[in-house]
C-alpha cells in the first residue's frame, strides 16, 4: 500500500501544509474527537487567517477555541456556536466571519466534496433564512434546497486506532465529522491513540479506508475534555 | 389549574409507541426519556451519530467519548451502535426517526415552527434543529403555551425565524394539547380546570376545541 | 429497542409484504451477497411484475434470475446485464424493460433515497446517452448531471451476522449495494448468516445501524454460488 | 514490429508510482497488476468495494464473497479494506483514485472515451465505466490502435456512444503512447520499427511525432 504515511508526530505531519488563509476543516464533535495535537501544532505555527470548518469551532476555550484566542481564524462555517465564548465574542466585534449551516446539511455538503458531486437538493432549510439566495425546488412535490459542497486545504482528524496504511477506526461517539472531512480534504492528517502494525485491522473492521488518509501519527495521552459531566446516582434508575 | 412541566413531559411521553425511534431535543423534551411508559420500548437517536442512547452514566462509568448532542455524558444500551454524522442525519431526513419531540419558540397554524434563534439576541447556531424539523416522521413541539410576558407562543404565522415549514403535527404546553389544523389550532386535551376561554386568551390564532375535549 | 424483527424464516420474514407490480430492491452483487432465500421465497409467491433495482439482476440463471426465469420482472434497473441470459432473452424481446445507471450513480440515487435527499448533481454521465432528458448544469467550471433518488416498497438484503434489533455486520465484498438498499425502502428485510444475541455487537462494529431494518431472519447454508472461480497455481506469484 | 499484449500491459504499469491507488478495468487492464516494476507499491482498487485486492486465491483460499469488479475470485493484501458502493464511488468521483487504466473502444483527440457498448450489439451495460472515466484523477486507456476490420480507434471524433468526454491523458497501444491533445494526438512513444508513416496510417486523426520519439 502507498508508503511512508507514517509521521513522529504533528509537528512531522504537519510539515510543508500550513500557510495563512488557508481552509481547514476538523472532525471533532464538541470538545470530543478532536485531533488535539494537530490543533496545538497549528496555534504553534502562528497560520493566520484560517477558514475553519467545523461542526463547532471549539467551546469554552478549548478544542479549536485555542485557535481563536491566537486570533488565528478569520472566518468559520459550523451548525453550532453556543458554549463558546471566544467565537461569540470575535463575531459580534465582526473580526471573524461565521456562516452558520445546519448541522445535517454541513456533513452532508463535507460528504458531497469529499465524493466529487456537484452539489444536492436536501428539504432542510426550506422557507428558512438558510435558503436565502438559494436555488429552492420542487421535486415530487415536496421543496428541497440547493446545497453545494465543502473542500478543504486540509483536513486534522482523530480515530483511535490507524494502521500505517491510514486505515482507521474511530471510537463511539469521537466518530461524528472526522471520517466525512478525511474524505474531503486535498491532505488528511490522522492523529490516533494508537498506531498498530501493517494489516492488523480486518477489512471488515475498518471505518474509513487509508485512501483518505495521507498523513498519520500517533497522540497518546489525548485530553478528551468533557464539556457537560453529567451523571446519575448509583442506585435506580436516571 | 396549568400542568407542571413533569406532567407536560409525561403527557409528551404517552405519544410514544412501542419499537419507535425517537429523538428528543435539547432542555425539556429530554426529559421525556425518564416518563417512558411501562412496557414501552424506545431507541433514542442522537443526531451526533447515536442510536441506542441510555440514561446518563454513574460516575464511574463517564466516557468523554460518549456524549450526546447537547454535550452530555450519555451510556449506550445493549443493542446501540454509533457512525458518522453524514449517516444520522441521513436517518433523519429520510423519514427513519418516527418522532422527534422538540423545544419551541412558536409554531403557527400552518405548523411553521420557530425555535433556533430570536432576532437581536446572540445565536447559538440551529445545530441539527432544522433537519429534525423538517426531516423526523413525526414532530411534536414542547413548550410553554405562552412567554413569561404573555405573549403568545402559538400564533397564526411565526414573527420569528422559522426553523422549519409545515412540520409540526402537535403541540404540547402547560395547557392542553394542540394540532395544527391549516388555519387554526385544534385543542384535542385541555389540562384539569383550564378553560376554554384562558386558552383563547393566552393563543394568537383561533383554537378550535374537538367535542370531546373536557 | 424495537422489538419483534426476528422472523423464524424467508416466509414468515415476508409475510403481507409482496404483491404485484411493487418495486424490489436487492443488495448482491453479480452472485455475491445476495439473500437467497427471500429470492427464493419471492419466487415461491408467484408474484409478479416486479421492478427490480439492483446492480444485477442476478447471472447465469441464479441469484435474482430466478425471478427472471419465473417470468415474474417486468422491469430492471440495473448497471450491468452481461453474464445473464435470462436477462438478455426476456429485454430482447421487449418482455422486460431494462434501465441502465452508471454503477456509481446507481449506488448514490440508492443512497439519495434512503437519506431524504431530492437528487445531486454527479460527473458522471455528462455527454453520454446516460444524460439524456436530465438536467446538465456548470457547477465551478465543470459540468454536472443531475440525478434523482431511488425508492422502493422492500428491499431484501444479505448480511453476515444481525443481532434482534436489526444491527448488521457484512463480509468482505457481499457488502457492496447491500448497507444502501437497506436504507431506501419501506420495509427492509435483512437474511443474516447468523443472528447473534441482543447487545453482541459492539456498537463501534455496527456496519449499518438497526434503524433501517424491520425484519431479520436467519439462514443458514447459503449457497454463495461463484461466478468465475479464478485461482492461482500453489507455488510463485500470480 | 508492434508491441505484444504482454509489452502494452508493462508499458502501461509503467505509468504506476510508488504509492498510487489504482483501478484496473475489465479485461487486458487487468493483467498490469502482475507487471508493477519492482520497489513500486500500488494499492488496487475494485468498484465493488474493495481496496487493497491481491493476487487471484490459491485453490484451497477461494472464498466466493471475494470477488472483483469483474467477479473473479481474488483476495485483499494486509492494510486492505471493504466498504460500501457508495464508498467506493465516492473514491472514484471524489479524484481518491489516482490512476485508472482502462479497455477502449475508441479515442478522440479531445479526450473522449467509447469503451462501454456499440449500437447494434447487446449492451453488457456500463457497470462502473462511466464512473471510472469521468471521476478517477488521470484515465490511461490502453487498446489495439486499430480494429481487426482496419478501422481506427483513435479518431477525429467518436462514432461510438460516449462514456465520458475529455477523460483520456494518454492511449497505450501496439504502436505506441499517444496523448490526445485537442486537435490531434501526440506521438511521445513508439514501439519499435514501427515507422510514422505506419501510425499516420492506422490512426484516423493528426498525429504529431514528439521531436525525441524514435
Amino acid at each position: 500500500m502507498a508508503s511512508n504515511k507514517v509521521h513522529a508526530d504533528a509537528s512531522a505531519a504537519l510539515a510543508g501544509l500550513l500557510r495563512d488563509g488557508m481552509t481547514i476543516m476538523a472532525g471533532g464533535f464538541g470538545l470530543s474527537g478532536n485531533a488535539e495535537r494537530c490543533i496545538d501544532e497549528i496555534a504553534r505555527s502562528g497560520v493566520r487567517g484560517l477558514h475553519i470548518i467545523s461542526n463547532n469551532c471549539g467551546n469554552q476555550g478549548q478544542g479549536l477555541a485555542i485557535l481563536l484566542k491566537g486570533r488565528q481564524v478569520a472566518r468559520v462555517l459550523c451548525s453550532f456556536i453556543g458554549g463558546n465564548p471566544d467565537l461569540a465574542e470575535q463575531y459580534a466585534a465582526g473580526t471573524v466571519a461565521v456562516e452558520l449551516s445546519p448541522q445535517g446539511t454541513l456533513a452532508e455538503r463535507i460528504r458531497a466534496g469529499g465524493a466529487g458531486l456537484g452539489g444536492f437538493f436536501t428539504p432542510t432549510g426550506v422557507g428558512t433564512s438558510v435558503a436565502e439566495g438559494k436555488e429552492v425546488r420542487d421535486i415530487d412535490g415536496k421543496r428541497y434546497v440547493l446545497e453545494k459542497p465543502l473542500r478543504a486545504d486540509l483536513a486534522i482528524v482523530r480515530a483511535a486506532v490507524g494502521d500505517p496504511d491510514g486505515n482507521l477506526r474511530f471510537y463511539r461517539t469521537a466518530r461524528a465529522f472526522n471520517p466525512l472531512c478525511a474524505t474531503a480534504a486535498r491532505v488528511t492528517v490522522a492523529e490516533v491513540d494508537h498506531l498498530c502494525g501493517k494489516g492488523e485491522l480486518d477489512p471488515d473492521d475498518i471505518h474509513l479506508p487509508g485512501i483518505f488518509v495521507h498523513r498519520i501519527f500517533e497522540a497518546k495521552d489525548h485530553k478528551n475534555p468533557i464539556e457537560f459531566r453529567t451523571t446519575r446516582p448509583t442506585s435506580g434508575t436516571p | 389549574m396549568s400542568w407542571s412541566q413533569d406532567q407536560m413531559v409525561a403527557r409528551a411521553a404517552a405519544e410514544i409507541a412501542d419499537g419507535m425511534y425517537v429523538n428528543l431535543g435539547i432542555g425539556l423534551p429530554t426529559e421525556v426519556a425518564n416518563r417512558i411508559p411501562p412496557g414501552v420500548t424506545v431507541t433514542l437517536h442522537s443526531e451526533n451519530g447515536l442510536l441506542g442512547m441510555g440514561p446518563f452514566p454513574l460516575d464511574a462509568e463517564v466516557d468523554p467519548q460518549i456524549i450526546n448532542a447537547g454535550k452530555q455524558t450519555v451510556t449506550i444500551l445493549p443493542g446501540g451502535s454509533v457512525f458518522d454524522s453524514a449517516l444520522s442525519f441521513a436517518m433523519i431526513r429520510g423519514g427513519h426517526i418516527d418522532l422527534a419531540i422538540l423545544g419551541g419558540l412558536e409554531v403557527a397554524v400552518s405548523g411553521d415552527l420557530a425555535n433556533w434563534t430570536v432576532p437581536g439576541k446572540m445565536t447559538t447556531g440551529m445545530g441539527g434543529a432544522m433537519d429534525l424539523a423538517a426531516g423526523a416522521r413525526r414532530v411534536i413541539v414542547l413548550q410553554t403555551h405562552a412567554a413569561k410576558n404573555g405573549a403568545a407562543k402559538l400564533v397564526r404565522t411565526l414573527s420569528l425565524p422559522a426553523t422549519a415549514l409545515a412540520c409540526t403535527s402537535r403541540v404540547i404546553t402547560d395547557l392542553g394539547v394542540f394540532d395544527p389544523a391549516g388555519d387554526h389550532f385544534k385543542c384535542i386535551e385541555r389540562a384539569a380546570n383550564v378553560t376554554d376561554d384562558e386558552i383563547t386568551a393566552k393563543t394568537g390564532a383561533t383554537v378550535r376545541f374537538a367535542p370531546t375535549v373536557g
